[in-house]
């Protein structure tokens, strides 16, 4: 069997959906966000993959653009959450729930 | 700039004002609000008497004024003021009934800035909202007229039950409203884009040519029914009259029950019969039924009530009924008469509230079982207070019979209303002497309570507001025709349209069925009330 | 001045006197009953100057007062000889009551007001004489209503009197919902208020209302039981004598209860027969129902009271035997007698400082001898002893029965006759004869002469009232509505003394002998007696007729109640199921939806993300699941 | 054996190899029955990225797969493992696991990626293309980079000093 | 493209002069920089800016990436306005953020850099590049008092909770690209049609809609915006409910017909149901609550519904109704947080109860904060009212057609009933409060007087003469075909 876009989709997918449920399932905040970044990741397979097959490289460009931006938002991010432990002395979701309701 | 806009403005610019003036000054507060309302007052007195030697255009309209920079032209929204023989008398009753309410504001003593800037919004947006020629701007000004209400209620209202009403006429009056302001949109958008307007002459030739769908008419005509019906305390949403009646402060009550609340009515005469004949037909019967359920029903309920305020308000609940009659008789005198009683009903609404109001005031109860015998007291008060009453019950000489009569010949005239009619005379005469009169024995009738031995009447100048308001309900009860004459064009007209179909559909079935019965020189009207001749 | 004005003045100038008393002389109380006395008497000479300008002939004057449509009511004066009498006496014997409030009210603080509700009440009075068309006649109808409602509860800060003014305006505005439904059916058909065109078209096609003819009449005649208090609308009346005794006089024995019969009879031609005899037998129930009751009462105003009740059943029953000429005639004597004999029970209780048992005064005769004299008159004529004006009206009714051959009605209008005669010597002797019973009647001294001479006027009417040819007159108004055969042409004074002998000699000599019964068994029994021997005789009889048959009871017990029970239940459904149930669940459920909504905002990441999840799962399986 | 081993350093058999590497550990990223603590995640986070970059090269993207490996698995994983340090942060402690809401959740992720399979079987994107030919080579990238995405470009320039900033900022110790 | 790169330059300019202003002048950087951007604002209406009336399609740049349509210009006046605002509101509030006062001035301009990107954005790359320009600024805004747990926990809130919705855009715009192979909106439209079946395509679009549903706060993507409005400083909040929210909806506008017009009309049902549920949950929650922030909050969520009513009716009526609805939003809603700025300034939470006694305080604010919570009910004669008239009337419209249209009318109508409620609260707590503990005078500089002063007058304006506007939005949304 010929390996084709479809498969290279579900890995994707997959990909996504391990980075969903990680997301919905830890607790701590940097595997959360690094769960995130899988879920990123799946779609520039994704596009790479589209890329690929649809023998275009436009896909490829916004991949570039992704990366760069990831990189950018895991910067701030990772601040953010020393920050916070720093306030809080946790990076434990379930110690964020000074506002709700 | 017409004297229309001039009365319509005037309260509008004043509550601008106020609201420049520093807090401490509450007397220039009240003097602004009893200028502003006093020469509103005369302004409006002046236009009645002028009415039937102004030109008017082409619908009919006397006064017509434009706004041009209000609204929206490309959406066909535009702020034209006008008035007919429909809303010339409304506009009367509302900017006396405006002054009259700020006489009776003095009973406020905290606030007095914001109540005089909410007071005179009132007054604007109910002058505003009857000189309307613009289904929007109908509906603009009321609502804007609608909201210090609220308001005033919350924060001014008296009693224990005061957030509660404040709550439940806040629900009831905005589904209302809301219920109204759909309806109204989709009336709106029946017209084809290209000519789309919320011009009430507009729309009214728009639908005498192109008679509205059926599908239309039956999805639209309960909406606003029932949206209108809502504001007018129409039985079973009446609830929210008494009680918030009952907790407003006096000028508020004053306000809206003698006049915000003819809105709705208004709006079924203006806009919802005529635009939908088939519908109006279709429904008329089962208003018919519904108005027995303010007069009798709430009657009832009004018999019932240990407090004078809560009494009054279901009593002017009660009179709703007979309007609703006579709109359901769609017949020119039952119409007719629905008018005269909205007109009546304001100056009615108006004085009894005031008094209560004063009375409120003077001993801070209106629990009944605690006053008695105050006409010992308060001679002038007593006084109008039972002439109130009395114009309550439809006593002839007040112009709350000629309306009521009126309604009654009206809808006898309508084989189908008979027992209605039978059963709202009982309502009328019976339940709503009932409870007059037991508002008189129990206030002022009676040996007077120990307590009360040292209760002022009321000085001149706080005389002042009943004894305008008496006076207008005395001088148009005994010449009704001052105000008849000027209404039957119009309620002709309204009729006609409403009536369009059954006179198309009569004419082509039945050749012209003439009765033998000769009448003295009375022609019938087309749509009028002969249709009862065996 | 145009001979067109005088009406209008005729009928405004007590409006003015009314509205310039509440608005301005207040304060001043001679001022006040000037203004009022001075628009009722010039009244009776405008209505005098009217007759002998325009004689009785009928004419009309009218505006229009609305017009809508088809419904054209006019504001309209109709004289004729039916009205023109009534003006006559309603001024006439207004002038007279008028003059002894004056005395009468002396030293009341609402002096002023009594002159301007009396006035009030003239105006409505005379409007209602003078309407020419329905609409216009219930609207003074319900005036005088109102104005009845003020006098009676003059002394509103009694309770009994406020309660009763509330019921007698009650009451007639039970009567009103049948008249105005009787006026909306005959206009439903007609097409016209006016009268006189109602009559024309009733000429011209008298089954022009086909099968509701009936039902109008009822309906219409119901606002003349109210008014005029025929049973069982009559409770008002006894209860009304609440109000100052010149009111009672006034308003409760000469004119506003004359209303009913005056309605009926300017409406004669609307009733079938049916209606007729259904108005006949109330009228004549009413009257003996009435005597019955007033035999037992101790009250003085009571028993006149009910003596009026009875006196207007009998025109009633005229009416409804065809007598429309011969009730008018009773109601215009009655007017003179029972004026006279509330007076004089006025000047008594006057004397007595408002003291009104019977059984408390006595022996009066010496001390009162003038009102005793003009009682005296009174008493007579109500009973019906020639020559007497009461003896002529009455004749003429009880003929009416007999030449209308309704021996039933005949029997109890002589049955009534006999009670009359009891309850009044009863009445006659208990106060004027016998002994002094209490404190009061022994300091009793004679009225002013304010008071005084009004009795005597009166008197004079009572006395000559049968013979000055009053029922000729308006045996002509109605000839023609009811092909009497009354002659057109006047009699000689001695053909009128003699013609109750000539005209219905049985039913004549059958009167004079009921009364006489009457007086005898009165003055058996109560000539000397100190208390009431007929209490214990009667039994349970006695009490019921001393409570009014219960009739007060029966109607606390149906319409009362039903009417509580009504207004109970609607307020309990307002309260509970529209205020608490709808408007409760609306708001609470509304409330606990947001509360419940809230508990989402956990303010957990992990649920926040989670949802977010779940709700691309929802949308996703919105848009692509199928 | 050796046509196994053939077929697995073909193009097809390499994919199957890692996109079972890029599964295997990203789902050891989210879900290590073993070790809850984040540096272990953090490490196969890195193995799932080098195995994607292997995926890339079998795509023909060699530019992007230098990238991923280089900016990924060199700097942002190395971020990553700096702030966990950092933050000294212990094995994530086992609480109780809301049974209920875990289902609801793999429910929903189920569904999500049930549908999307689904989607894309009817769907089938790749039928009927042509043979692949891009080549994701630095050159041509750089072109359009440069020319056609220039303006996202220069947006995403603004968008790093952004960061700059923010991070400076977030982790700036002077404050009450 | 000048008004973009003048923004970014000015950001730089911003940062920069931080390194040489003495602390003391800092307020006049902030205000300076408002100036300028009032400036630009004020040039978009001359006839020599390139930007201000070159429209249509053929002044695409970058490729086609960059649109300069009405529709864009119409957005990015909207973007400077509420920036301008924001800034004064934000030098209003700088005593609170401590270090870093330029910073946050320099942040804001590059935020609203991005949202001008935005407004243009014809592309998915541009749009996503500016997309995550704005997304990643608010990371730092929201948390940029470091001070505070709240902020920084908000941060975080809004930071997970962003990249999640970043993943499923980016990944939905993978499948969008994968399927038709276009990333600009104008070709995509072409071939779109074809692809109205396609699942995969569809899945893509679902996608990026959930993307943008979190942005605009549309139901099921709302829960993270009372935490982080309550947390944020008050003028992030205030950008992020105005500038956020409509870059939101500009793109939605944008992408669901311009790029999917064909798609789009089949999606009524979708839309019907988002936007009608969105109104009640934001309105039904915010009744209980008692926090400022958070009602406002709750309420942007459902105002978020009512704007999604003119998206939903799909006709132009509908949109220019969006567009008129957000411009009386901006002013209703920066009124209220500049209100809520002052006043609750050096109070710990923004509990109603700190309202008491604001109109002692200073009427001018209790005035603002009144008629802001006026017009957000929608009753006249303020902006909101209008702007909800003409939503209506865009959704009954297509009622005739479509019955669901008149159910979602009435759900609005029941939102609008049940807002009325928390509204007043929020009037009643100013005037009416039993307790009045804070009496001292409330000083307002007067820059920020005439923020406010110009909202008002915005709110008047708009309710009052809504004539110059809807001419102007009618206009504006011709662009969008």
């Amino acid at each position: 069997m010929n390996v084709g876009l479809e498969h290279y989709l579900v890995v994707s997918a997959l990909l996504f959906a391990l980075g969903l449920l990680g997301v919905i399932t830890r607790r701590n905040l940097i595997v959360m966000y690094m769960s995130l970044e899988l879920m990123l990741n799946s779609a520039n397979l994704a596009l790479v993959s589209f890329s690929r097959f649809n023998d275009n490289l436009n896909g490829q460009v916004m991949v570039f653009f992704i990366i760069t931006v990831a990189a950018a938002e895991v910067a701030v991010g990772l601040a953010l959450i020393v920050a916070l432990y720093r306030k809080r002395q946790s990076a434990h979701v379930e110690d964020l729930t000074s506002m709700k309701l | 700039m017409t004297t229309l806009t001039l009365i319509f403005a005037l309260p509008l610019l004043a509550a601008v004002l106020l609201a420049f003036i520093p807090r401490n000054f509450a007397v220039v507060m009240r003097l602004v609000a009893l200028v502003t309302t006093f020469i509103t007052m005369l302004l409006a007195v002046k236009m009645f008497w002028n009415f039937d030697c102004a030109a008017a255009d082409n619908d009919g309209y006397k006064f017509v004024a434009t706004i041009p920079w209000l609204g929206s032209h490309a959406l066909g929204i535009v702020c034209r003021l006008g008035v007919d023989g429909l809303n010339v008398g409304l506009v009367l009753m509302g900017a006396i009934v405006a002054f009259a309410a700020a006489c009776c504001s003095a009973e406020i003593k905290s606030r007095e800035k914001e109540f005089y800037i909410l007071l005179l919004v009132m007054t604007g947006g109910i002058l505003g909202a009857f000189a309307s020629l613009d289904l929007f701007f109908f509906y603009f000004f009321h609502e804007l007229a609608l909201v210090p209400t609220f308001i005033m209620i919350g924060v001014w209202g008296r009693g224990e039950k005061r957030n509660f009403a404040a709550f439940q006429i806040t629900l009831y009056l905005s589904i209302g409203a809301l219920l109204t302001l759909v309806g109204l949109i989709d009336l709106y958008l029946q017209v084809p884009a290209e000519i789309r307007t919320f011009d009430i002459p507009s729309l009214t030739r728009f639908f005498v040519e192109h008679p509205m769908a059926l599908a239309s008419q039956s999805f639209i005509f309960p909406l606003l029914l029932f949206g209108f019906g809502v504001l007018v305390s129409l039985w079973p949403f009446h609830s929210w009259a008494p009680l918030g009646y009952g907790s407003a402060p006096t000028a508020t009550a004053m306000l809206h029950a003698g006049v915000l609340k003819k809105f709705g009515l208004y709006g079924l005469l203006r806009v919802v019969i005529p635009f939908m004949p088939q519908s109006a037909q279709h429904w008329m019967p089962i208003l018919a039924w519904l108005s027995l359920g303010n007069i009798l029903y709430v009657g009832w309920v009004a018999m019932k009530q240990k407090n004078l305020n809560l009494l009054i308000g279901n009593s002017s609940v009660a009179h709703m009924g007979m309007i609703f009659l006579g709109i359901a008789t769609l017949n020119l005198v039952g119409v007719t008469g629905a008018v005269v009683i909205m007109i009546a009903h304001g100056f009615l609404a108006a004085l009894t509230f005031g008094l209560s109001g004063y009375i409120h005031s003077q001993t801070g109860t209106l629990e009944m079982s605690e006053l008695g015998g105050l006409a010992k007291k308060m001679r002038f008060v007593g006084v109008a207070f039972v002439m109130a009453a009395m114009a309550g019950c439809g006593l002839p000489g007040f112009l709350n019979f000629v309306g009521e009569a009126t309604v009654f010949f009206g809808a006898w005239a309508r084989p189908g209303l008979r027992l209605v009619t039978v059963l709202a005379v009982w309502g009328a005469l019976i339940v709503g002497a009932v409870y007059m009169l037991r508002a008189v024995r129990a206030t002022l009738h009676g040996p007077l309570p120990e307590k009360w031995g040292r209760l002022p009447d009321a000085v001149l100048w706080r005389k002042l507001p009943y004894a305008v308001l008496l006076a207008s309900l005395f001088l148009f009860g005994f010449a009704p025709k001052l105000l008849t004459d000027k209404i039957k064009p119009v309620t002709q007209q309204i009729v006609d349209m409403a009536n369009a179909q059954e006179i198309a559909t009569q004419a082509a079935t039945v050749p012209s069925p003439v009765t033998g019965v000769s009448t003295n020189g009375t022609k019938p009207a087309p749509g009028g009330v002969k249709e009862s001749g065996k | 001045m145009k001979l067109e004005a005088l009406p209008w003045i005729l009928l405004f100038l007590p409006l003015c006197a009314a509205g310039i008393i509440t608005l301005f002389t207040l304060r001043s109380q001679k001022l006040s009953a000037g203004l009022s006395i001075g628009a009722i008497v010039s009244g009776f000479v405008l209505a005098i100057a009217l007759i002998k300008s325009g004689g009785w002939e009928a004419r009309e004057f009218s505006l229009n007062w609305l017009s809508i449509g088809n419904l054209n009511v006019d504001f309209g004066l109709r004289l004729d000889a039916l009205s023109l009498m009534m003006l006559l006496i309603v001024t006439g014997v207004g002038s007279v009551i008028h003059i002894y409030s004056y005395g009468y009210m002396h030293e009341d603080e609402g002096f002023s007001r009594f002159f301007a509700c009396l006035s009030l009440f003239t105006f409505s009075m005379l409007g209602i004489v003078l309407a020419n068309n329905f609409l216009q006649l219930f609207i003074f109808w319900e005036l005088v209503g109102v104005s009845s409602y003020l006098l009676i509860g003059f002394w509103f800060d009694k309770a009994s009197a406020a309660d009763a003014s509330k019921k007698a305006f009650l009451t007639n505005r039970i009567g009103d919902f049948g008249f105005m439904l009787g006026i909306l059916t005959v206009f439903a058909v007609v097409g016209s208020l006016n009268f006189a065109v109602i009559q024309e078209q009733f000429k011209a096609n008298p089954a022009l209302m086909g099968g509701s003819a009936t039902l109008a009449g009822l309906l219409i005649f119901c606002g003349a039981m109210g008014k005029s208090a025929q049973f069982p609308l009559h409770v008002w009346l006894p209860d009304a004598m609440e109000g100052p005794t010149p009111v009672s006089a006034l308003i409760h024995a000469a004119t506003m209860v004359a209303a009913g019969v005056y309605m009926l009879c300017r409406v004669v031609f609307l009733f079938t027969p049916e209606a007729l005899t259904v108005i006949s037998w109330i009228g004549g129930f009413t009257a003996l129902l009435a005597a019955l009751i007033a035999v037992q009462q101790n009250d003085i105003k009571r028993i006149l009271a009910y003596s009026t009740l009875s006196q207007l059943g009998y025109m009633v029953m005229a009416v409804g035997l065809g007598g429309a000429g011969a009730a008018m005639f009773h109601l215009t004597t009655h007017a003179f007698f029972k004026a006279l004999l509330f007076l004089g029970a006025g000047s008594v209780i006057h004397a007595m400082h408002h003291e009104q048992d019977i059984w408390k005064m006595g022996a009066l005769r010496k001390k009162m001898p003038v009102t005793f004299w003009t009682f005296l008159v009174g008493t007579l004529a109500l009973c019906g002893v020639p020559p007497f004006s009461g003896f002529y009206s009455k004749d003429a009714i009880l003929a009416q029965a007999w030449h209308a051959h309704n021996y039933p009605l005949f029997v109890i209008a002589v049955s009534v006759a006999v009670l009359t005669a009891f309850y009044m010597f009863r009445l006659f002797f208990v106060v004027w004869v016998g002994d002094v019973r209490s404190a009061e009647a022994g300091h009793a001294h004679e009225s002013p002469g304010v008071m005084i001479w009004p009795l005597r006027a009166l008197v004079v009417l009572a006395l000559f009232g049968g013979v000055l040819g009053i029922n000729e007159i308006f045996a002509a108004q109605f000839s023609a509505a009811e092909h009497a055969e009354a002659s057109e042409h006047g009699l000689t004074l001695l053909q009128r003394i003699a013609e109750p002998f000539t005209n219905a000699p049985v039913a004549a000599g059958i009167g004079i002998i009921a009364t006489l019964i009457g007086f005898l068994t009165a003055r058996g029994l109560y000539a000397t007696a100190k208390s009431d021997p007929l209490t214990s005789k009667l039994g349970w009889m006695s009490r019921a007729m001393a409570n009014r048959f219960y009739f007060d009871e029966i109607y606390e017990a149906t319409v009362i109640r039903i009417h509580d029970l009504a207004g109970t239940i609607s307020n309990w459904i307002d309260s509970w199921i529209i205020e608490g149930l709808c408007i409760g669940v609306v708001r609470g459920g509304t409330d606990l939806t947001g509360r419940a909504l809230r508990l989402v905002q956990t303010g957990n990441l992990q649920t926040y993300a989670f949802l977010f999840v779940l709700g691309v799962a929802v949308v996703l399986w919105l848009t692509l699941g199928k | 054996m050796d046509a196994l081993l053939n077929y697995l350093f073909s193009s097809n058999g390499l994919f199957w190899v890692f996109a079972f590497m890029t599964l295997a550990c990203g789902g050891l990223v989210v879900a290590n029955p073993f070790s809850r603590n984040p540096v272990t995640s953090a490490m196969f986070l890195v193995l799932t990225i080098i195995s994607m970059a292997g995926l890339f090269v079998l795509l023909h993207a060699f530019f992007l797969a230098a990238v991923q490996v280089m900016v990924y698995a060199g700097a942002v994983m190395v971020l990553f493992l700096f702030v966990i340090m950092l933050l000294d942060l212990q094995e994530e402690e086992r609480r109780k696991v809301k049974k209920l809401g875990l289902l609801a959740g793999l429910l929903s992720i189920g569904a999500i990626a049930g549908i999307f399979v689904k989607s894309l079987m009817a769907a089938q994107p790749g039928r009927g293309l042509p043979a692949p030919v891009a080549e994701g080579g630095t050159i041509p990238l750089g072109k359009l980079l440069f020319t056609n995405y220039l303006l996202p470009f220069e947006i995403v320039s603004v968008l790093l000093l952004v960061a700059m900033v923010g991070v400076i900022l977030l982790s700036k110790k002077d404050l009450k | 493209m000048s008004l973009e790169i003048s923004v970014v330059a000015l950001g730089l300019i911003v940062l920069l002069a931080d390194l040489w202003l003495p602390a003391e002048r800092k307020r006049m950087l902030g205000y300076s920089a408002a100036a300028a951007l009032l400036l630009l604002f004020l040039n978009t209406f001359t006839s020599h800016c390139s930007c201000s009336l070159a429209e249509g399609p053929d002044n695409m740049t970058s490729a086609g990436m960059f649109i300069q349509d009405g529709l864009a210009v119409f957005f990015k006046r909207f973007f400077l306005l509420a920036a301008v605002l924001v800034l004064v509101m934000a030098v209003e509030f700088s005593d609170r953020i401590g270090a870093g006062v330029s910073e946050y001035y320099s942040l804001i301009v590059f935020a609203l850099a991005g949202m001008l990107f935005a407004a243009s954005a014809n592309d998915f790359v541009m749009l996503f590049a500016a997309i995550e320009l704005i997304t990643i600024t608010f990371y730092v805004l929201t948390s940029f008092q470091r001070g505070r747990v709240r902020s920084l926990e908000a941060g975080v809130k809004y930071l997970i909770l962003g990249a999640l919705s970043s993943a499923f855009m980016v990944y939905g715009i993978a499948l969008i690209w994968g399927t038709t192979g276009k990333f600009n909106f104008q070709e995509l439209a072409q071939v779109a049609g074809k692809f109205a079946a396609n699942r995969v395509f569809l899945f893509g679009v679902v996608f990026f809609l959930v993307g943008l549903g979190f942005k605009i706060a549309a139901f099921p993507f709302q829960m993270w915006t009372p935490d982080v409005y309550e947390g944020a400083p008050t003028p992030t909040t205030a950008f992020l409910a105005v500038g956020s929210k409509a870059t939101g909806f500009v793109l939605l506008l944008r992408f669901l017909f311009t790029a999917i017009p064909d798609v789009a009309m089949h999606w009524n049902k979708l839309l019907i149901i988002v936007s009608g549920i969105t109104i009640l949950y934001g309105n039904l929650c915010a009744l209980p609550q008692r926090n400022l922030k958070r009602i406002l909050g709750y309420s942007s969520i459902a105002h978020a519904g009512y704007v999604l009513l003119g998206v939903a009716a799909l006709t132009t009526a509908g949109e220019s109704a969006v567009l008129y609805y957000l411009a009386g939003y901006l002013f209703t809603v920066l009124a209220a947080f500049a209100v809520i700025a002052l006043v609750m300034r050096h109070l710990n939470s923004e509990d109603l109860a700190g309202l008491a006694g604001l109109n002692q305080r200073s009427p001018l604010l209790a005035a603002t904060l009144t008629l802001a919570m006026v017009s957000l009910a929608g009753i006249p004669p303020l902006a909101g009212f209008f702007g909800k008239f003409l939503l209506l009337k865009a959704v009954i419209e297509q009622g005739p057609a479509n019955h669901g249209y008149y159910c979602l009318a009435f759900t609005a109508l029941a939102g609008v009933i049940i807002s009325l409620y928390y509204y007043f609260g929020v009037i009643r707590a100013i005037y009416w409060s039993k307790e009045t503990p804070d009496l001292s005078p409330i000083e307002i500089s007067k820059p920020m007087k005439m923020a406010v002063c110009f909202c008002m007058a915005g709110m008047f304006y708009l309710g009052l003469f809504p004539g110059a506007l809807i001419n102007y939005a009618a206009q504006v949304v011709k662009s969008l075909k």
